[in-house]
């Protein structure tokens, strides 16, 4: 030994300790890893989504991308000069120049125009299953916590919550399919959406609202109780207000499953095209029994079933960039919201 | 304390007074009219009996917490439960007013309860009216995360009262009741959890006596608090018990000692001894009582 | 505050006011028994579930067993052993034009030749090819024959069907007299086959002169230049012999085949779940068999779970154990916030990026040793598992994290007491500990991943067949259709009530029951840790 | 690979996607026939330029890998696939004067329960697939089996035809839905003769080079007898 130790206890390199900082490095390795994948996802859509949702001058927003309705893309050439336009703008140009009657043009369909009609829908969709989701699932909730005293019934309940959160996304769209969209004759209509994706959150609804009911302490209960107050005036004055912003967070969580799932609506809800917005119905009863066009559903459609090429390129990573954005958005408020109500709601 | 004379004149509303007055205490109101209930506290002359607790026999689920309790306990006094810890003191208290339904698996298996005569665990009897007659504060102060002036009204609101102005004289006549006007009138807005641990027990003793209770149970209500904060309660309670009959558990012999008339000494889910306060501290006909309170087991 | 309260008249003690009754209950009861219905949802939507996918489902077997009657009562089942011989032989042209190819390649990359001077001095082999393909022409031009009866036979009985229920349609609207109208035609298959059967003397007459000439061909094949060439000749050789030594068995089988044996009842249920073949909108035969979408479901779950577990149990780890507190707090929302990405904006980069980027991966010439480096399928099973498996990572990890967490401190405490190293700790202590915890997390990822619909749908190569696992690890490179896929895509398509459809929902069915088996395995570990570390 | 060919295979993933859509084009608006669903009617012809697009696409990469100069055999198989290609978007079309006429039956009455039309839609379909198959994996054979099937679908057509003529006679007032009827009969038997032209490619196409490369002796055996 050149350099003697200074005490005993000196920690000196060995194979143990050189093995053990490797094994973290892998650890370290696989977390950085996950992390990137997740960054590379994010970042492509990102950066190429970017180019259709932004643009160089002001507004800086490409704001016809997110008020049109999607359209065919035109592409000729017409004196010497090589256009690109939307289907009513072409057909407009067309009128202006007669002359171009005849052009020979290439079309790309879905790729000009925006996707207003799809945040529309997926706005509604999102809306209304969570309302419903919400009204069940926090009384449900309401019940198991507050209500319900260990037995068979409350076993069953809960193993059946249990495994309707393992159910396949795509089995509830079978069974919504089955249900509202053929037995109760809905045909593929919002109402028909609703329920299916209402359905699938009320798992995560539940849970979520019983673990918030949880954290407001007995006290509570008792200290209204011994007042006089009946159950139900303690449930509603002096529990759920107390639990409800744990609930919304968690919530949140729910509308981002809502908002991006495909599969439920696929044959419960979601149309290709639909040239009428929602609200343009004829008669108010039929506003329930419309199919609409909604966000995931069209990033199906335009990525699998349209070619890729730069000019369909422009619509599709356009599509996954808003869609991502807002779910990244729910996703992310969720997030802060659970981590500043920690910090403020505690008794 | 003279302002508060007239609202406590003033507080026995009309309602009460019209459907029950004069008839015998099994007159039943057909419907249910949300009403401020009739203060009983004022009726039972001080030292009548209240509370008649005969043969009572009480389980958690299959273990039997109480075994054939006699007990009575004497209107406008303070009457404390003392004893070693799991001795059933506690869950007694929380038979007076049916606290222990909401616990799971527990039954009075023999025995009854009376209030003024009435077997408060007959299936006719409503919960809720029990309750608003026999209130109770915790071991834990548990204000509501509201203000203060709501934690007070939260039990009169509940009956359905949004006389602001009545509300008002509740309040004050609640806080000035339990001691506290004084420390915080200038802030009836702000948060019952900013207060100190003291302030808050008598908070949510306030908040007991503004549904104008016969009954206040007290399960330890000073085990949290400091020896100021203590005092403060103890003094509270000598105040209250001219106009509440007062049921408090204790573990601390020295506040049984100091501001109870009558003593029930528990042990092992039996009622051991009972008598007046003085009785048991000075002269305890039990062996067990005396090796109790003079600090020799428990 | 003593106030004595002379002038209040004695209060009475009524605490047993009697509140509204409705239908015997009390308001306070009503709400409870209404939030008791909300809690009953769960059971109900699950019962739901499952009363809907059996109403839709069920029916299926009724009528596959229907469709595996007509399969034999029509002869199809009978023309589908010719068939089966003849397409055996294709295979082993193929297998000679393959050798052709190779030889091909040897003669212009090795050898230098030109292209045509290569085809030139393939001649001779391309005339043995020739007649060694050429020998099954009669066979063919005799199935093809068959084909056609059979077909007739079958059309003939499904347009009796279709009349029937055309006249039952017909009645159901009330237009009695346009329902007696339609002409209905019972099918006779004893009569209609008899023709078909009655080749089966030119059949055996053909088969053998097909055996021997195939056999005497052989004698003409060509020799090899190369040894390996050489090798894969008397290969297919050896092949070719064993083929025709099968021959007797397909006169056996033809011989010993009746039309009128009856279908058993379980072979609607086993040609389903045992089915190696999912056609449909046939003209010849529709099978509807689950394996080939099963097991495209259980390779993208398997490729997944090898690339998840590794990685969300080892950021579990990291994180849990490892990690600074400032790290903790940064990674720990943002593998979570992947979960939140979408599955079909993960599908659609799939398509976009992720496939053409494997594939340009695969073709990087120093990482050809990799098993089925390089591939030209853009859309296949490592594609949708790469893409799975950053769907997994954030499930496992959470509840892997979590089981983590939950090993008493106590463990890790008594561990360093002792002088362990903290990775011998996590190892040998904290790991172990929470294993099961670890191991229902990995499979509460599987359910995630085998219910996954968006991804495979878009990423997995759509092929509906049984992946060619004779291709070792590299199978992974194969393209594949999975059972959520496979709903996704058709259901929109078939239409209502037919078998087709019915179908659909059976592989719903499986999919549901496969799921509560998942969730039920994984609780049960769950439970049974509880009491471990309890 | 060179980038050659991956253009190559890019060409075929293209024609795969392409077919796998008109497949389903055709399907939906058989669904939507059988059972009066407007809405599908109108999705299968807002979906029709998809075809279109693709068509445009492959013609862009073939004209691509044909300026590259490749072997005799990938140019035919070049133009080949641009002739499938061309054959998938008439398919598209057929599919959508299908929808079309959906949608005008579905203001009348049903006439009668559809029967033979689906028949043919599912014939029509599964010789397209079957055409579209042997091309992406070098299989003449299955190709050349396609071929006669389509003289099954001329039959259902006629037979169709007559009934509906007797039907038209018998009461004019069905004469419109009549003819709709026979449009779209007319029109999956259309179908049929694209996947019979698209296998008449493939054949050509392996036929005449492969094994028996020297292209003068095709096999009449098989179908000799038709």
């Amino acid at each position: 030994m050149s350099a003697p130790a200074v005490h005993r206890f000196q920690s000196q390199p060995n194979a143990a300790r050189r093995s053990e900082r490797a094994a973290f490095w892998l650890f370290r390795a696989a977390t950085y890893l996950v992390l990137a994948c997740g960054l590379g996802v994010f970042g492509t859509i990102f950066f190429k989504g970017a180019g259709t949702v932004f643009k160089a001058e002001a507004p800086f927003i490409n704001t016809t991308f997110f008020t049109d309705a999607p359209e065919s893309l035109y592409i000729f050439e017409f004196e010497g000069k090589k256009y690109e336009m939307g289907d009513r703008a072409f057909r407009a140009f067309k009128e202006k120049h007669p002359a171009a009657a005849k052009v020979k043009s290439e079309s790309y369909v879905y790729s000009a125009g925006g996707i207003f009609p799809c945040i529309v829908g997926t706005v509604l969709l999102v809306v209304g299953s969570m309302t419903i989701a919400l009204v069940l699932g926090v009384c449900a909730a309401i019940y198991l916590n507050e209500y319900a005293r260990d037995g068979l019934f409350i076993r069953f309940v809960r193993l059946a919550i249990l495994n309707l959160a393992g159910v396949p996304s795509i089995v509830f769209g079978l069974f919504g399919f089955g249900m509202f969209v053929i037995y109760f004759g809905w045909n593929v209509s919002l109402l028909a959406g609703w329920f299916t994706l209402a359905f699938m959150v009320l798992p995560v609804v539940i849970t979520a609202s019983e673990e918030s009911l949880k954290a407001v302490p007995k006290g509570f209960r008792e200290g209204s109780l011994a007042l006089g107050a009946t159950k139900w005036q303690t449930i509603r004055k002096n529990v759920v207000p107390y639990a409800l912003p744990g609930i919304l967070t968690s919530s949140i969580l729910g509308i981002a499953r809502v908002a991006g799932e495909t599969a439920p609506i696929m044959f419960t809800a979601a149309y290709v095209v639909r040239d009428k917005l929602p609200w343009e119905v004829e008669k108010a009863g039929e506003f329930l029994f419309q199919g609409v066009m909604a966000l995931p559903y069209h990033i199906y459609v335009v990525s699998s079933k349209i070619p890729q090429n730069d000019y369909t390129e422009r619509v599709q990573y356009g599509t996954a960039f808003v869609f991502l954005l807002v779910v990244a958005l729910i996703a992310a408020s969720s997030i802060l919201l659970r981590n500043h109500l920690r910090s403020r709601y505690k008794w | 304390m003279v302002t508060a004379a007239p609202i406590l004149m003033d507080t026995p509303p009309s309602a009460s007074a019209k459907s029950s007055a004069g008839k015998s205490p099994f007159s039943l109101p057909t419907v249910a009219v949300p009403s401020v209930s009739a203060p009983g506290g004022l009726a039972a002359p001080a030292g009548e009996t209240l509370v008649d607790i005969s043969h009572l026999d009480f389980f958690y689920q299959t273990s039997q917490a109480l075994h054939d309790i006699n007990l009575k306990i004497e209107a406008k006094k303070v009457t404390a439960f003392i004893g070693p810890s799991g001795c059933g003191k506690s869950t007694l208290l929380r038979c007076l007013n049916r606290m222990n339904d909401l616990i799971d698996g527990t039954r009075v298996a023999r025995g009854t309860i009376k209030i003024h005569g009435v077997d408060i665990y007959q299936p006719d009897v409503d919960v809720i009216e029990l309750r608003k007659r026999v209130g109770m504060v915790f071991q834990k102060s548990n204000p509501f995360p509201k203000s203060i002036y709501e934690n007070i009204t939260y039990g009169l609101r509940l009956q359905g009262l949004n006389d602001k102005a009545k509300l008002d004289a509740v309040v004050e006549k609640s806080l000035r009741g339990a001691a506290l006007w004084d420390e915080v009138k200038d802030r009836l807005d702000s948060s019952g959890l900013g207060l100190s641990g003291g302030q808050q027990q008598r908070l949510c003793i306030a908040r007991a006596i503004a549904v104008e209770p016969e009954v206040i149970l007290m399960d330890e209500p000073c085990s949290a608090l400091d020896p100021v904060a203590t005092a403060k309660v103890e003094e509270l309670i000598q105040e209250l018990r001219e106009r509440f009959t007062i049921v408090i558990v204790t573990h601390n012999m020295q506040q049984a000692a100091r501001c109870s008339d009558t003593t029930a000494f528990f042990y092992l889910g039996k009622l051991i001894e009972f008598a007046a306060t003085r009785d048991i501290f000075t002269n305890p006909a039990n062996a067990q009582t005396e090796a109790y309170v003079s600090g020799r087991f428990g | 505050m003593s106030e004595p309260n002379s002038t209040a008249a004695p209060a009475a003690f009524a605490i047993q006011k009697r509140r509204l009754r409705l239908l015997g209950l009390t308001l306070d009861d009503t709400i409870k028994a209404f939030f008791g219905g909300n809690a009953v949802v769960a059971i109900v939507v699950l019962t739901l579930i499952t009363i809907f996918l059996l109403r839709e489902g069920l029916g299926f077997f009724a009528q596959n067993s229907q469709s595996l009657r007509v399969y034999r009562q029509a002869g199809l089942e009978y023309v589908d052993f010719i068939r089966a011989e003849v397409d055996d032989h294709t295979a082993l042209t193929r297998y000679l034009s393959d050798l052709r190819l190779r030889q091909l390649t040897d003669l212009t990359e090795v050898k230098k030749l030109s292209l045509e001077d290569a085809n030139a001095a393939l001649t001779k082999f391309d005339e043995f090819a020739d007649k060694f393909s050429g020998t099954v022409d009669p066979l063919r031009s005799m199935l093809s024959d068959l084909t056609e009866q059979a077909t007739a036979i079958k059309t003939k009985f499904i347009v009796t069907g279709d009349k029937k229920e055309e006249r039952r349609q017909l009645l159901a609207e009330g237009k009695t007299a346009e329902a007696a109208a339609v002409q209905i035609e019972e099918t006779d298959f004893a009569a209609e086959l008899k023709p078909l059967v009655a080749t089966l003397p030119a059949f055996k007459e053909g088969n053998r002169e097909f055996g021997r000439a195939l056999l005497a061909t052989l004698d003409g094949a060509p020799v090899m230049p190369a040894p390996e060439l050489a090798a894969r000749m008397e290969k297919l050789k050896q092949l070719t012999r064993d083929y025709v030594a099968g021959l007797p068995a397909v006169e056996h089988a033809l011989e010993t085949w009746d039309y009128a044996r009856p279908i058993p009842a379980w072979k609607a249920v086993s040609s389903f779940v045992f089915g190696r073949q999912w056609l449909t909108a046939s003209f010849w035969q529709d099978w509807y068999g689950v394996i080939p979408l099963f097991i495209g479901s259980l390779m993208v779950s398997i490729v997944a779970l090898v690339l998840a577990v590794p990685l969300g149990v080892g950021a579990a780890i990291y994180i849990n154990q490892i990690a600074s507190l400032r790290e903790q707090r940064i990674i720990k929302p943002c593998i979570e916030f992947i979960s939140a990405i979408p599955s079909v904006v993960l599908g659609f980069f799939g398509i976009a990026v992720l496939g053409q980027a494997l594939r340009a991966l695969s073709q990087v010439s120093w990482l050809s040793w990799m098993p089925g480096f390089p591939y030209s399928e853009r859309l296949n099973i490592l594609t949708a598992g790469c893409l799975l498996a950053l769907i997994a990572v954030p499930t496992i990890f959470t509840l892997a994290e979590d089981a983590l967490n939950n090993v008493p401190r106590a463990f890790k405490e008594a561990s360093f007491a002792l002088g362990a190293s903290r990775l011998q700790t996590i190892v040998k202590i904290i790991v172990p500990a929470s294993l099961s915890g670890i191991i229902s997390a990995v499979l509460l990822g599987l359910g995630r991943v085998v219910g996954e619909t968006m991804v495979v749908l878009l990423c997995a190569g759509n092929r509906i067949a049984i992946p060619d696992f004779t291709a070792g690890l590299s199978v992974v490179t194969q393209p594949v259709h999975t059972m959520t896929g496979i709903i996704a895509q058709e259901m929109g398509e078939v239409v209502r009530g037919s078998i087709h459809y019915r179908a659909l929902f059976v592989v719903g069915l499986v999919l549901f029951a496969l799921s509560l088996l998942i969730n039920y395995v994984a609780q049960g570990i769950v439970r049974k840790y509880r009491i471990s570390i309890g | 690979m060179t980038h050659y060919n991956e253009e190559m295979t890019h060409l075929k993933e293209s024609l795969l996607a392409m077919a796998s859509h008109a497949e389903s084009a055709v399907a939906r608006a058989m669904r939507a026939l059988v059972e009066r669903d407007d809405a599908l009617a109108l999705q299968v012809q807002a979906d029709d330029n998809i075809l279109d697009q693709y068509e445009i696409e492959i013609d862009d990469t073939a004209l691509h890998l044909l300026a590259k100069a490749p072997l005799a055999t990938e140019l035919r198989l070049i133009t080949v696939a641009m002739k499938i290609s061309q054959n998938l978007e008439r398919v598209g079309d057929e599919a959508v004067t299908v929808s079309r006429r959906v949608i005008d039956l579905g203001a009348e009455p049903q006439l009668k329960p559809y029967i033979d039309l689906p028949r043919m839609a599912t014939m029509s379909l599964e010789m397209l697939r079957d055409a579209i198959t042997a091309f992406v994996n070098r299989e003449p054979e299955k190709a050349r089996a396609v071929i006669p099937r389509d003289s099954d679908v001329d039959d259902l057509n006629r037979q169709l035809h007559r009934e509906l003529s007797s039907y038209m006679v018998e009461r004019p007032t069905t004469i419109s839905r009549c003819l709709h009827l026979m449009v779209i009969s007319k029109a999956i038997e259309r179908i049929a003769d694209h996947a019979t032209n698209i296998a008449e490619e493939v054949v050509y196409l392996y036929e005449a080079k492969d094994i028996r490369h020297s292209g003068h002796k095709t096999h009449e055996t098989e179908n000799s007898g038709r």
